[in-house]
């Protein structure tokens, strides 16, 4: 093929912009992007305009200011002196607080839920179905308010706790459910604790390889090694060792009834009801959900890989672990990923039960106090943003691994 | 050795065993039971434990719900009868607040002598989307389909009937120069055409026609706020003008995503992604707080406009998502034979590959709404009369001061009796289209 | 061709149909289609054949761009392919193409499968329309499925309807990629037969198959492909007969051996 | 100007509490009614000449300025209290004070507390986005003494909480904790602490900048408490506006005597509208809040200044 | 057995491998295998035939408790099948299994496949495992795809895998149900070789399957099933040019016939 076989190059003509399948594309996008530019300007232009007209501008400067209000449940040391911008830091803290336990708990729920309504027993199998049906088709909101209520009314006040007449007691006598919170034990660190710290990460580096050690000896010599009690012993024993050796560095500060005054729990951690009525209902609302994906991901595995399993002679428990569950996670993990989304999106709710959520602090009373509705909008919007884009990000990293290779 | 196995092995049967019935262990509610419910260590103790937690659940609720009054004026009259029916402090539920509220709840503040309104307005949405959600229905009422919405937004607010008529003449005049336009050739300019006359109907002539109309017969219906708007009602219209509105512009967002104009689709993708990846309840916060400052200086429209346009761009996003897979489902071949026959991009999108992409989303479109649904109880935090704000209201009255649990369970009835109808709904139809699929 | 004398015998008519000069395509790196030159004149039946991935597919979808080439020339019925729309429009209003899995739109009935196209692209009025479907139906021999769905017809019944659809926009030039492949053994004949009628009434055919009882009956010429080359061409007598390439001889062996 | 825009638009937009009994809240058949509905009527019939075209909007503790710095209401009469920041950084207006209320804290009798000094430690629940929080916080930091914040979504979901035990205390404005306590089963066994804790002044709202409506607000509350200081009544006010009477104020108000009306952009009869429309000031307080209604408070700090209260307004002259 | 002589060379040893006595089965209501009485030496190759439904997978599938057996007794190298597990787990590590549509572990290299039972069952190191299913790779005639996926071989090769995966356990009897019926005629040759050389290592075979050819060439015995009972039994000659039982002879007149 030579160049000059090639037919002449006419010159451009102007109709080629829109008959000529080289350009038409260009010319498409071309007035497309005019258009969307357009309308940004458009937008901005009448943002400019009402700022000037009410006296506003755009600046996060406010993020500076004193708060000034309290937050009951906080992971970072918070006071009503700090700023807008730790209170905002306090509210995603919590966000991301909520979401972690929601998707864990959310998680195993979901996972006996899903794998019990597959079980032969009909009386958990309708139990199951009833569960999923009705957190599914009832709103997340509506499910909140009532775990909330339920659970401040069926637990106890603090005053029940006090003195002779007592009608209520702790469990294992440190931790109280009350109605005002979950009371627990909370670890102080004394002297020596960092020397403790250290033992407890070596003892987990030290189980780990253990298990990776068992693990190539087996592939080795074929004999297997116990792993979970060897593991849990190298685990614990240095720990305990170490912890009685250097003198009980870590003491546990447990909630006590205090005698005088109001009656409240000292000492120890409040986990506030609002946080656990926002987890459980994010998690069980979740978990309904999440039932159905792994169910749908069992199911998807076919009967015969499993009978191929038995007929090799490998056990239920071995078959599961080493031909149903890798290749249900196949299916199970994209729509499992997309509820951890849906779970960190719906802990905006906590609106409903008052939990010092992102929403609540930067989104509520922050931009209430100051008026600042765009930027502080602007910075939630943003942050709700980043945290999708990361869970779904790492979502496409793992299904490009795990795509199983055909023909 | 071999001879003895020879005589074992040769052998043909000339009468054949009649089958037998399976041993008595085998059959009856003794083995149901024990296959269902104790057939090994593991599932004795789970039976156990389930109806452990039957128990759990029910023991207080059933007597609860039983006992339940429902006769009284208010939640002090309620507790009165209780205690005389039952004993001081027994549980017993106050039925009577949904028994003297239920028209609240179902349709907020709407006027009371106009509910057959909300109600005709239902009706004709579910005879509209009649053959659309089941094939079998008679085509013809498609016409129906098409002119529903103009009727449902006058039965629902009420007005002339003429302002609703004009608008829908608007689609009928862009749509017949765009065909009379299109017959002689050029697809683009039946576009603008058609296009620009609708739009010129409705800016110049709409209003002006329909005065006049309605002074020659006029045709109206007392009209209705949309303040007056509430309870179930409102979720529905939210619900389902968000998907119906959101329909075309998925359409539209999931056949950018799948183009090849790289610009096109990443602005797809970016408005997909950013709808999706912040909660509903911020979106209408910016339709609430922040909407205004986008808008003309002085525009100032309806709240229940403004959270249905933002519900309706936020739905958009998810419904682009189902549409795409239905999309993804067609077969190549689908658009390579349209190609192959000559039709352009926008003929074959609208005669070969919607129809069928569509039929296949219909299930996700469906599923979209359950959630979407779900979610307009959110409103409730911006102030609008969801069920949810409304048995609030009716908890703040002095009447019903006392009362919690009776409307929640009210509600939360209400929307699993909408919901799980709908879901099996689209569990039925995912069937049926398995089924027919080739 | 360097031996011009061996090539097949001159076709009906001198008109060309289809003129391919000096085409290339790749795919990415993968060069496909090398240096394809091709003459069709009206009227001819023209089967091409060749082993798996040798490019008979990408070559016939190429003639109305569903494939797009790379350099060189095509001329279809007088007008070049290039990236002018218009061209491109005209060309497949045209050509008339038949695939190997039918490509049925499964919406719509058999009738409205054929008048789809005659409606919105050539504007033909509706009645006018049905009656030209209605014709093509019968000339295929299954009028009685009009108001069926694709989905209710057997195989050899889709392809035939696939066929009647292409003939409705009345093509000069009809395409065939692999039409009874995807077929029961049952059903193939049924199609053959529509197509070896289809060559007597005089229609431009290129057809990619490997019946060689079909091509034997009706085919003006067999181009053998290898590579993405046209490796020979010839009578299809002389073709079967007298194989002269090594590689048309391996294929030879192969498919009628089996 | 807002009045150019009410008057075209033909309505009052009025931003108001979704519901607070007594002070805004629907009733059965979705009418609006309480103490700030009533002003939201007032102004209306001032500005529009008609009580019924107002446009009720409800709005939430954390929207409500936003839409009224966006324009979405013209006047904000929701118990709001006038604070130095809002007047100021948020570019907001209060023309006037309607409510003297005060933060209060309901707590069970059993708890065993007389003082709110003695409520170190104490849970309370408080709703979000109001002045309540940041009084609460500086109460507690005055008194050195410790709190736990149990923040709630809206006052339904208070009660309940409240009742349930997961607050020793409930604090909001006064008024709010009386009507709270009416709807329980045992109002006896909870206790209004005798503490208020904090100055709330609850006025109507209205954007910066625009004074000619900032007056008929202004005015058209002073009216109706002009009305009640001269014993002007729904009931007899057609009677004293039909011709003038001795008192020259009266006359200057009710338009039988100067030109006050147009001064402020309306005619001569808006105060007697005002008045027509709910009666003047202290017949609305008792038909909404009064010892009468199930609310039952008393006229306290909202007396007339004549009576020992600070109700008192400039002179009509 | 009239003609010991003509019958295939006699099984290699006298030693009892499956030994079935009067077993019944039910689905439900539904009996499915009736009073069946077999005794397999080991060695012996023997095909079951029958039309579809007659329970001959349920048969084979009961020799390795992959279906739970009512009455009656199934004894498999000296091991009573009961619920007692180990039993179980002691059958299913000495019979292989073959299955119509191979049941390969998809996320599973070739080689992972074949490993993964002698790694966790018989815990031989992974070496040695390696080292053995290359051998039965080398053996079946595809050592090369040893670390492919199964998703990306033909059907032919994936059982060919699938065989090999089975003696990578190193079974005393192996069970196959319709190995060929899965897979395309170009490819139903390469898999019955396999298992053709494998009869004549002499291991225990049985084998659903209604390959004809197959049976007449390995089998020393075919039963004929129907209706859930061993209808006829007898070396494959036999069976073939003079069956006795009326339903065997409908049964072969419809499967030559076709
Ligand atoms: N879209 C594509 N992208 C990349 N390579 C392609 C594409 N389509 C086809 N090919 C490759 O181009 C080569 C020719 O394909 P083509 O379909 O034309 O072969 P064919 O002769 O029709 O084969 P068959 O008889 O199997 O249909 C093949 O190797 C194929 O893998
Ligand atoms: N799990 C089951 N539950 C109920 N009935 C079953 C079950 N499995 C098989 N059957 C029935 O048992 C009978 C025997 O089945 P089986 O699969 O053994 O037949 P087959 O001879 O292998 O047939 P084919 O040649 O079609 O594979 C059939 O009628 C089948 O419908
Ligand atoms: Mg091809
Ligand atoms: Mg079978």
């Amino acid at each position: 093929m030579t160049i000059a076989a090639e037919p002449p190059r006419r010159a451009f003509r102007p109709s080629q912009l829109i008959n000529d399948s080289r350009y038409r594309g260009l010319t498409i996008q071309v007035v497309a992007l005019l258009l969307l530019a357009g309308l940004i300007a458009y937008l901005g232009h009448n943002l400019v305009v009402n700022l000037r007209a009410l006296g506003k501008d755009f600046d996060f400067g406010f993020l500076g200011n004193r708060a000034g209000y309290d937050i009951g449940q906080t992971l970072i040391s918070y006071t009503n002196n700090d700023t807008h911008a730790r209170a905002a830091l306090v509210g995603m803290l919590n966000t991301l607080l909520v979401a972690a336990l929601g998707c864990v708990t959310a998680t195993v729920i979901g996972v006996l839920a899903g794998v019990l309504r597959l079980s032969k027993n009909w009386l958990i199998g309708r139990l199951m179905t009833v569960y999923v049906e009705l957190f599914r088709n009832v709103p997340l909101l509506l499910w909140i308010v009532l775990v909330h209520a339920v659970l401040s009314n069926a637990t106890p006040i603090p005053a029940e706790f006090r003195g002779e007449g007592a009608t209520a007691s702790m469990v294992f006598g440190v931790i109280a459910f009350t109605a005002q919170g979950t009371f627990i034990p909370w670890p102080v660190w004394g002297e020596g604790a960092e020397l403790l710290t250290v033992v407890l990460l070596l003892s987990i580096l030290a189980a780990l390889v253990w298990r990776s050690y068992a693990r190539r000896r087996q592939m080795a010599t074929g004999r297997p090694l116990p792993v979970l009690w060897v593991a849990l012993a190298i685990l614990v024993l240095p720990t305990v060792l170490a912890f009685l050796l250097l003198g009980r560095p870590v003491t546990f500060d447990v909630p006590t009834m205090r005698e005088t005054g109001i009656a409240r729990f000292n000492g120890g951690v409040n986990i506030l009801n609002s946080l656990v009525a926002l987890w459980f209902a994010l998690a069980l609302y979740t978990g309904a959900f999440i039932a159905e994906i792994v169910r749908g991901g069992i199911l998807a595995v076919s009967r015969g890989q499993s009978e191929a399993a038995f007929a090799l002679g490998l056990r239920p428990g071995r078959t599961m672990r080493l031909v149903i569950l890798p290749q249900a996670l196949r299916v199970i993990v994209p729509p499992l990923i997309s509820q951890y989304l849906n779970l960190t999106k719906n802990t905006s709710l906590a609106v409903a039960v008052g939990y010092a959520d992102l929403r609540a602090t930067l989104g509520g009373v922050t931009m209430n106090q100051t008026g600042r509705e765009l930027e502080s909008i602007l910075l939630l919007g943003l942050f709700y943003l980043v945290v999708s884009l990361v869970i779904s990000g790492a979502m496409n990293v793992y299904n490009r691994r795990i795509a199983l290779k055909e023909r | 050795m071999s001879e003895i196995h020879a005589e074992t092995v040769a052998f043909a049967r000339d009468t054949m065993m009649p089958p037998a019935p399976p041993p008595r262990r085998e059959t009856g509610a003794v083995r149901w039971m024990r296959e269902n419910l104790f057939s090994g260590p593991l599932n004795i103790i789970l039976t156990i434990l389930a109806a452990w937690l039957l128990w759990l659940a029910l023991r207080d609720l059933l007597p609860w719900a039983w006992r339940g009054i429902w006769q009284a004026g208010s939640a002090s009259e309620c507790r009165a009868i209780r205690d005389q029916l039952y004993g001081e402090g027994v549980p017993a539920a106050c039925w009577a607040v949904v028994r003297a509220r239920w028209r609240q709840l179902l349709f907020g503040f709407y006027p009371a002598d106009g509910l057959w309104r909300p109600l005709l307005a239902l009706g004709l949405f579910l005879v509209a989307v009649l053959p659309v959600l089941f094939s079998g229905a008679p085509r013809r009422l498609l016409w129906l389909s098409a002119a529903a919405p103009f009727v449902i937004v006058w039965l629902l607010w009420g007005g002339s009937l003429w302002g609703p008529v004009a608008a829908a003449l608007g689609f009928v005049v862009g749509w017949a120069i765009w065909a009379a336009v299109a017959r002689r050739g050029n697809a683009g300019l039946a576009l603008l055409l058609g296009l620009g006359a609708a739009l010129a109907w409705w800016f110049l002539l709409a209003r002006p026609v329909a005065a006049g109309l309605a002074s020659v017969a006029p045709l109206a219906l007392v009209p209705v706020e949309s303040r007056a708007f509430g309870g179930f009602t409102l979720s529905l219209v939210i619900g389902l003008a968000g998907i119906c509105l959101s329909l075309p512009l998925g359409v539209l967002l999931a056949l950018a995503r799948r183009s090849e104009l790289f610009f096109i689709s990443k602005v797809a993708v970016a408005y997909i992604e950013v709808i999706r990846g912040v909660p509903l309840i911020v979106w209408l916060l910016v339709a609430q707080v922040v909407l205004n400052y986008f808008l003309p200086r002085g525009t100032n429209f309806d709240i229940l406009l403004r959270v249905i346009i933002m519900v309706t761009l936020f739905s958009s996003a998810y419904i682009a998502e189902v549409i795409r897979g239905g999309l993804a489902a067609l077969p190549s071949g689908q658009y390579e034979a349209a190609d192959a026959l000559g039709l352009g991009y926008w003929q074959a999108t609208r005669l070969i590959v919607l129809p069928q992409a569509l039929k296949i989303s219909i299930p996700g479109i469906v599923n979209s709404f359950i959630g979407l649904f779900k979610d307009t109880t959110l409103v409730s935090i911006i102030s609008l009369f969801d069920p949810m704000r409304i048995s609030s209201t009716i908890r703040a009255t002095t009447e019903w001061g006392g009362i919690y649990w009776e409307l929640y369970v009210f509600v939360a009835l209400v929307f699993f009796a909408f919901c799980f109808a709908m879901s099996r709904y689209s569990i039925w139809l995912e069937r049926r289209l398995e089924r027919s699929h080739r | 061709m360097t031996d011009a004398a061996l090539a097949p015998p001159p076709p009906v008519s001198g008109e060309v149909a289809v003129q391919i000069t000096g085409m290339n395509k790749w795919y990415g790196q993968f060069h496909v289609l090398r240096d394809i030159d091709l003459t069709v004149t009206k009227g001819e039946r023209i089967v091409i054949c060749g082993p798996s991935g040798s490019g008979k597919s990408t070559l016939i979808r190429c003639i109305n761009r569903l494939e797009e080439h790379q350099s060189g020339q095509i001329v279809v019925d007088g007008t070049e392919l290039t990236s002018n729309l218009k061209n491109v429009d005209k060309v497949r209003s045209e050509v008339g193409m038949v695939f190997q899995h039918f490509n049925l739109f499964p919406h719509l009935t058999v009738l409205e499968n054929c008048t789809l196209a005659p409606i919105w692209v050539r504007k033909v009025p509706k009645r006018e329309a049905e009656e030209t479907a209605m014709h093509f139906l019968h000339k295929v021999r299954i009028p009685e499925q009009a108001h069926k769905y694709p989905g209710q017809l057997s195989g050899g019944q889709q392809q035939r309807v696939a066929i009647a659809r292409s003939l409705c926009m009345r093509p000069k030039i009809m395409l065939f990629d692999e039409p009874t492949s995807a077929l029961d053994p049952e059903m193939i004949k049924e199609v053959l037969d529509t197509m070896i009628e289809l060559a007597r009434d005089g229609m431009t055919m290129l057809c990619v198959t490997h019946e060689m009882g079909f091509a034997q009956a009706v085919a003006n010429r067999v181009i053998f492909m290898d590579q993405g080359q046209i490796v020979e061409q010839n009578t299809p007598r002389e073709f079967f007969n007298n194989p002269r390439s090594e590689r048309s001889k391996l294929f030879l062996s192969q498919i009628l051996g089996h | 100007a807002t009045l150019d825009d009410v008057k075209a638009r033909g309505t009052l937009n009025c931003g108001v509490n979704p519901g607070l009994t007594g002070f805004a809240a629907p009733d059965a058949s979705g009418t609006w009614q309480g103490f700030d509905v009533d002003l939201c009527r007032a102004i209306a019939a001032a500005a529009l000449g008609d009580p019924a075209k107002v446009n009720y909007i409800p709005l939430s503790g954390e929207t409500r300025f936003t839409a009224l710095a966006a324009g979405e209401v013209d006047v904000l009469a929701r118990n709001s209290t006038w604070t130095f920041s809002r007047d100021t950084d948020l570019k907001l207006d209060f023309p006037a004070v309607n409510y003297y209320d005060g933060q209060g804290f309901l707590a069970p009798r059993a708890l065993g507390v007389a003082s709110a000094k003695e409520l170190d430690g104490a849970t309370v629940c408080i709703q979000t986005g109001t002045t309540t929080e940041l009084n609460l916080a500086d109460f507690f930091r005055v008194n050195n003494i410790t709190y736990e914040p149990v923040p709630i979504a809206n006052d339904a979901e208070g009660r309940q909480q409240y009742l349930a035990g997961a607050c020793d205390v409930y604090t909001t404005d006064a008024s709010g904790l009386a009507s709270v306590r009416a709807t329980f089963e045992t109002p006896d066994d909870h206790v209004i602490l005798p503490e208020i804790i904090s100055k709330e002044p609850l006025g109507p709202a209205v954007r910066h900048g625009d004074t000619e409506w900032a007056d008929i607000v202004r005015w058209t509350f002073y009216a109706l408490v002009t009305a009640e200081e001269l014993g002007i009544t729904a009931a007899n006010v057609a009677e004293m506006a039909a011709a003038p009477t001795e008192n020259p104020e009266i006359n200057r108000l009710l338009g039988t005597e100067d030109e006050y009306g147009t001064m402020a952009g309306l005619d001569q009869q808006w105060a007697v509208r005002v008045v027509q429309a709910g009666g003047n000031y202290g017949e609305i307080f008792e038909r909404n809040l009064g010892e009468s209604t199930s609310i039952g408070l008393a006229r306290g700090l909202n007396a007339l200044w004549t009576q020992g209260g600070l109700m008192y307004a400039p002179p009509f002259r």
